[in-house]
């Protein structure tokens, strides 16, 4: 049976969708995806409202609540009034758990769009001009590539040190040449298909052709990939924090809250339990999102 | 060579184009030379590999020709510079094999046929009343429905597509048009539609047509004159009764037995030809067909044929061409 | 082949070059006085000046990496601020114990994660096939050094069954303290590659060669063993090529939860303690490591697909 | 006397976006030594016959709703897997429209060919190879090429590969697919050729699924038309050529510039095939019929024979 033959044959000019409006509506279909990405969705309301709720009330309740320690409840267990207990100095998980998400947050999201700009760039000169220039762009990707990227996070920070930015840069740098080799596989890919020919043979200028041609043809595995690393920033970011070479305490990072729980592991289960939890469902939904827009996008690519 | 004279609007003249390979120099296009008068269609035939939609691009310069001459109205389009040449592609344009392939699928069909006015400043973006009076002039020009000017490629079947592509090419009033097997993707009964329609639109608007395509009754029944080539090379040109009733080269002849006739009552006698297609990756001297020629002799492969003609407007480049008569 | 094989070797060369640039670069980055550290309390200007001197410290970028290469040649990493011992023997000493972990892992995930895609992509859509699935989704999204935590407080703090850390002396032990960190580092490409496993086996399915299998009345078994996976292993090879790298890099996370004395907690306590020449030749070391298991990747890949193998032929005649 | 007859076979395909008929009660009956051309375009449920036969339909989406397809007395649909995959490749063997994606590509071709003979033929792994170079020099391949891989052929030598692959054990039955389309028509020509003289000399029946029409009139003993599928028109070669009865048939034959004759515009079907989603009651082809009255809107034609062995499905040509 061949797909193209039995397509449906639009009665009505009114009804017509674009790709993106079909892949949209293909994308709702799929729950699980539409779960993930509504929890993600949840998270950036977290942090943003609690982002907002610091400057309205100048740190008070960052102070009070998030940071300010409380020995007497030193390790407390889940109870009513502190549902995922104390940590050890007293604090309560659960707000430091929603002070912390906008930390995993931002630095996941800016870092892979600084990514997605340096790998961007690079991918689609090499993709769109090919030859001599592609060469060597992907030789120096190559060389960046054999460095494996929390080894290379690692030593940018050990290097730079734990600030904010260069923790961004740590995350960002080592995701380069992975986006730059998706975007020129996806700028080639469309670069030689008969319609930009066609805008070719009518005179279209290079520039005509990238923006209107190439680039909106080219964006749904871009999209995907930066999709999936967010998930896989956030994990690195969790992953330095762990080590104590990222976000700093007493910030009530995820990673850095799970690395100081490691000493009372014995004592209080729940510290140690319940930001893994946290960090593990954040990029799930990062995950099945970005999977739901891969079938989306690309509904020849579902099994 | 012939001087051109009042009626030609295309002159070709000992057109190469070469691509560099990792295995060496592939000579897709080799020394071609022909004329089209205007309205006639030059029907250009060969299987795949001989080069012919290598041929179709680079007289478009949409491959830029290793040498020769593409003599347009009288201008020779190579020397032309960029702007001169966008200009240029106003009058000359193209009509793809693949339907599916060659619409922007993020265009709609009002889209994809305002994109050439547009680039080429026939009108302006503001003007949008002359814009879209223009559109659906050319939707029902080529039988589009005109319900289906906001509708995406990927909604509409094959046949359609290729009216979309079609309407495309015309949005520019050309002279001369490349058709790059243009039915070649579609089903039969949707073939004819579209075939006849692209002879409708010649009468009405006095089109020239390049027509590429491997099959030779598509060819046959559209063509002024055809062109038969291999290997980059033309082995025979003439008008369709000629080359169907008098084919001289052996290659010609073997191609022409191999069409199956849809006659029960007709058995074809078939033209043996050794070995298949090679490609013409450094191609030494001599006849290219040589190889898989039944009548080849010692001197086919060792030095190639010029175009000889054997009667009027009928040449063949074969050595044997006497005996073949 | 084998001339394919050595060029490829060969090629070797500039990338780990290039990589130690790269690294060299960053870790030059570091406003860490080496003199400072290596002079401690005791530094004056002058004496740090003196030693600047020595170690041409001041000479230029290119030149210093140029000394670094060329010792490193020698198999000379500098010397450890912290132990005041050669680098090079300091992961030496480390590096087997990295080699045992990643290996294991390795190992895990291509006996775990291929063997569970193949199944899920036979039985598409079965409880077996969305189980894994899950089970896939849930192993590439948590944290391994969390799975750590957790392995550790279930199987050493609750049900005392596992060592916790360290590596252990003697076969039986270091055997028994390798399975909860072998179990943690795999699981990430475990859960990768049961997804690629799957796909591409799913992807080769509805290949027509292998309607020309059935269609010669070929049974389910042997398509699947003799059609199937011989075409779908190709990407996987690449995918667990590639997670190597991340896996070396969990190694670092890795090591740490269990206190494994291999490179990657030596690089993290080495941080701590600003002993540059260390974190660089640890960098430098698993950069390497990665870019030669690529190779290898390269090369089986060559031998796995006739394709590609005679692609190579062909370039290696040139 | 018949030997594969079809029996009213309906087949569905579910997929996400509705039910696709595919086959709407397809009868068919092919004589033994024979050729019966199948001729249609796409969509129409040529190759779902051919898949349905071999028992080789997708097992997720494609349904078969009713129908036997008989072969020497046994019904193929009732069969289990294991006497399919007896029958498959020994008595049905099929070959693939495009021969470039119908190989394997990790596998020698003489293990593709031998592959077959194994199946089928209690010999060792040695005699199947000497059968595999015995086929490819049978098809006009030299034997020293047994250890080359599909990638190494052009197109028709691919195609050639194919036929020994379907020709290894001497089916009684050969379903070709649009055998020749991928190819170009000198080498179409070479490899029709070598077909009928292998049928002719292996005295196989043939059923023989093309879109050209040529390729029908110089190969086939019958023919069968089929339209959004059904049988449409079913008769000799002579019968469907010379004496065609059904609108879309003529339709068909209007529609084809003719190499031998000439005509000056073509008489094209209007419309396009009906959306396999629909139900519909009457004829299939009454939109696109200029003959179409309110009879063929309502009720549904039944295949009549009008005249010996030559039926039509059409209200208008009893």
């Amino acid at each position: 049976m061949n797909e193209k033959q039995t397509g449906n044959i639009v009665t009505n000019g009114i009804n017509s969708r674009s790709l993106w409006a079909e892949a949209w509506l293909r994308f709702k279909r799929n729950r699980v995806a539409v779960a993930g990405l509504i929890f993600v969705a949840f998270l950036i309301v977290v942090s943003i409202a609690t982002l907002v709720l610091d400057l309205v009330t100048s740190n008070e309740i960052y102070n009070a609540y998030v940071v300010k320690q409380n020995l007497s409840l030193k390790l407390a267990p889940p109870s009513a009034e502190h549902v995922f207990g104390c940590d050890e100095y007293g604090r309560d998980i659960l707000f430091r758990l929603i002070w912390g998400t906008r930390y995993s947050l931002f630095i996941g999201v800016v870092s892979i769009a600084i990514a997605l700009v340096g790998g961007g760039i690079l991918g689609s000169i090499a993709g769109f001009y090919g030859g001599k220039v592609d060469q060597m762009i992907m030789r120096v990707m190559d060389v960046f590539l054999s460095i494996p990227s929390m080894v290379m996070a690692i030593a940018i920070v050990s290097a730079l040190g734990t600030g904010m930015t260069n923790l961004l840069f740590s995350i960002a740098v080592p995701q380069i040449p992975r986006l730059a080799r998706i975007v020129r596989a996806s700028v080639m890919s469309v670069k030689d298909r008969e319609f930009v020919e066609a805008a070719r043979s009518v005179g279209a200028g290079d520039f005509e052709i990238i923006l209107k041609y190439i680039i909106p043809n080219a964006l749904s595995p871009i999209i995907v990939q930066a999709s999936l690393s967010v998930g896989a920033a956030i994990l690195s970011i969790a992953g330095l924090s762990f080590l104590g070479i990222g976000v700093q305490p007493p910030a009530p990072e995820w990673g850095s809250i799970l690395n100081a729980a490691r000493t009372y592991m014995r004592d209080a289960w729940h510290i140690s339990v319940i930001p893994g939890l946290m960090i593990m469902i954040t990029v799930l939904s990062l995950n099945v999102a970005g999977d739901g827009l891969r079938d989306a996008l690309d509904p020849k690519l579902k099994n | 060579m012939s001087l051109t004279n009042n009626d030609t609007l295309l002159q070709v003249n000992n057109l190469k184009k070469y691509f560099p390979t990792p295995h060496g120099l592939l000579y897709a296009v080799d020394n071609v030379s022909f004329n089209i008068n205007k309205g006639d269609t030059l029907g250009v035939v060969g299987e795949s590999g001989c080069g012919k939609s290598t041929l179709g691009r680079s007289i478009l310069r949409l491959h830029e020709p290793t040498a020769g001459e593409v003599i347009f109205e009288g201008k020779n389009i190579l020397s032309l510079n960029h702007a001169q040449m966008k200009h240029m592609r106003k009058d000359m344009q193209l009509i793809f094999q693949d339907p599916y392939e060659s619409l922007n699928p993020r265009m709609t069909v009002s889209q994809a046929i305002q994109a050439p006015m547009l680039i080429q400043g026939m009108y302006k973006s503001k003007d949008k009343a002359a814009l879209e009076k223009r559109t659906l002039e050319m939707m029902d020009m080529v039988g589009l429905a005109r319900r289906l000017v906001n509708s995406y490629p990927h909604e509409l079947d094959g046949g359609r597509r290729q009216r979309i592509g079609i309407a495309r090419a015309l949005a520019l009033k050309p002279k001369f048009i490349v058709c790059d097997e243009p039915v070649s993707a579609l089903d039969v009964s949707i073939q004819a539609q579209v075939l006849n329609l692209l002879q409708d639109l010649q009468e009405q608007l006095g089109l020239t047509y390049m027509f590429i395509t491997h099959d030779l009754s598509v060819v046959k029944h559209l063509s002024t004159q055809i062109m038969v080539m291999y290997l980059g090379q033309t082995v025979e040109i003439g008008s369709p009764d000629q080359l169907f009733h008098n084919p001289c080269h052996p290659y010609t002849k073997a191609l022409l037995s191999a069409i199956p006739i849809p006659d029960p009552e007709i058995k074809m006698e078939r033209i043996q030809l050794k070995g298949e297609i090679t490609s013409p990756i450094n191609v030494g001297p001599g006849c290219r067909f040589a190889k898989r020629c039944v009548y080849a002799k010692p001197e086919c492969h060792e030095r190639s044929c010029e175009m000889t003609e054997v009667e009027s407007g009928h040449k063949v480049a074969c050595f044997m061409v006497k005996d073949m008569m | 082949m084998w001339k394919y094989v050595l060029k490829r070797l060969l090629l070797l060369i500039p990338v780990m070059l290039g990589t130690i640039l790269v690294v060299f670069f960053i870790m030059d980055q570091s406003d860490v006085d080496p003199a400072k550290v290596m002079l401690g309390d005791a530094a004056t200007e002058e004496t740090i000046a003196q030693l600047h001197e020595e170690l041409g410290l001041d000479d230029p970028f290119l030149v210093r990496y140029a000394r670094y290469v060329l010792n490193l040649i020698k198999g000379d990493m500098g010397t450890s601020y912290n132990y005041h011992t050669p680098v090079a023997n300091q992961i030496a000493a480390r590096l087997p114990n990295t080699i045992l972990l990643a290996g294991t892992a390795v190992l895990l995930t291509i006996i775990v994660g291929i063997p569970i895609g193949v199944l899920a992509a036979k039985k598409q859509y079965s409880f077996f096939d969305n189980i894994s699935m899950v089970f896939c989704l849930f192993g590439a999204a948590s944290p391994a050094f969390w799975i750590g935590l957790i392995l550790v407080l279930v199987f050493s703090l609750k049900l005392p069954i596992l060592p916790a850390s360290g590596m252990g002396k003697g076969f039986i032990n270091c055997l028994l303290s390798l399975i909860l960190p072998a179990i943690t580092l795999s699981l990430h490409g475990t859960a990768t590659a049961a997804r690629t496993t799957r796909s591409s086996m799913l992807d080769t399915i509805r290949q027509d060669y292998i309607d020309t299998a059935r269609a010669k009345g070929t049974s389910e078994k042997v398509i699947t063993r003799k059609h199937m996976l011989r075409n779908a292993l190709i990407p996987v090879i690449t995918a667990v090529g590639l997670n190597f790298g991340v896996l070396l890099g969990g190694s670092v996370l890795t090591e740490t939860v269990f206190a494994w004395p291999g490179i990657g907690r030596y690089v993290i306590e080495s941080i701590k303690t600003q002993d540059i020449p260390s974190v660089l030749g640890c960098v430098v070391t698993l950069s390497v490591m990665f870019t030669i298991v690529n190779v290898l990747v390269d090369i089986l890949y060559a031998f796995v697909d006739p394709r590609i193998k005679a692609q190579y032929k062909r370039a290696g005649r040139k | 006397m018949s030997f594969l007859s079809i029996d009213n076979l309906k087949v569905d395909y579910v997929t996400d976006d509705g039910i696709v008929h595919a086959l709407n009660g397809v009868s068919l009956e092919l004589v033994q030594g024979e050729t019966l051309g199948l001729v249609g375009e796409t969509g129409a449920g040529k190759t779902t016959m051919a898949k349905c036969i071999m028992g080789i339909l997708p097992k997720r989406t494609g349904k078969i709703r009713s129908g036997e397809i008989t072969f020497e007395e046994k019904n193929l649909l009732k069969c289990s897997e294991k006497e399919l995959q007896s029958i498959r490749g020994a008595q049905i063997a099929m070959i693939f429209q495009d021969p470039m994606t119908s190989l394997n590509p990790v596998l020698t071709v003489g293990e593709q060919i031998a592959e077959a003979v194994e199946n089928h033929e209690r010999c060792g792994k040695a005699r199947a190879m000497e059968r595999a170079e015995e086929m490819l020099e049978l098809v006009g391949i030299p034997a020293e090429r047994v250890h080359e891989y599909p990638h190494q052929f052009s197109g028709g030598m691919k195609q050639r590969v194919v036929i020994a692959i379907a020709l290894a054990c001497n089916p009684k039955m050969l379903i070709a697919d649009e055998p020749t389309t991928a190819l170009d028509v000198t080498i179409q020509a070479q490899v029709l050729e070598m077909m009928q003289s292998l049928k002719r000399q292996l005295n196989t029946s043939m059923l023989l699924i093309t879109h050209d029409l040529g390729v029908v009139a110089q190969n086939c003993d019958r023919v069968a038309v089929i339209y959004a599928g059904e049988i449409v028109e079913y008769g000799t070669v002579m019968d469907v050529f010379k004496r065609m009865k059904h609108p879309y048939t003529q339709g068909l034959f209007s529609s084809i510039p003719q190499i031998n004759a000439d005509v000056k515009r073509l008489n094209s079907i209007p419309g396009l095939m009906l959306d396999p989603t629909l139900d519909v009651e009457g004829c299939r082809f009454c939109d696109r019929c200029k003959y179409a009255t309110e009879e063929c809107r309502i009720n549904h034609p039944e295949l009549v024979e009008i005249e010996s062995g030559h039926s039509v499905r059409c209200f208008q040509k009893k």
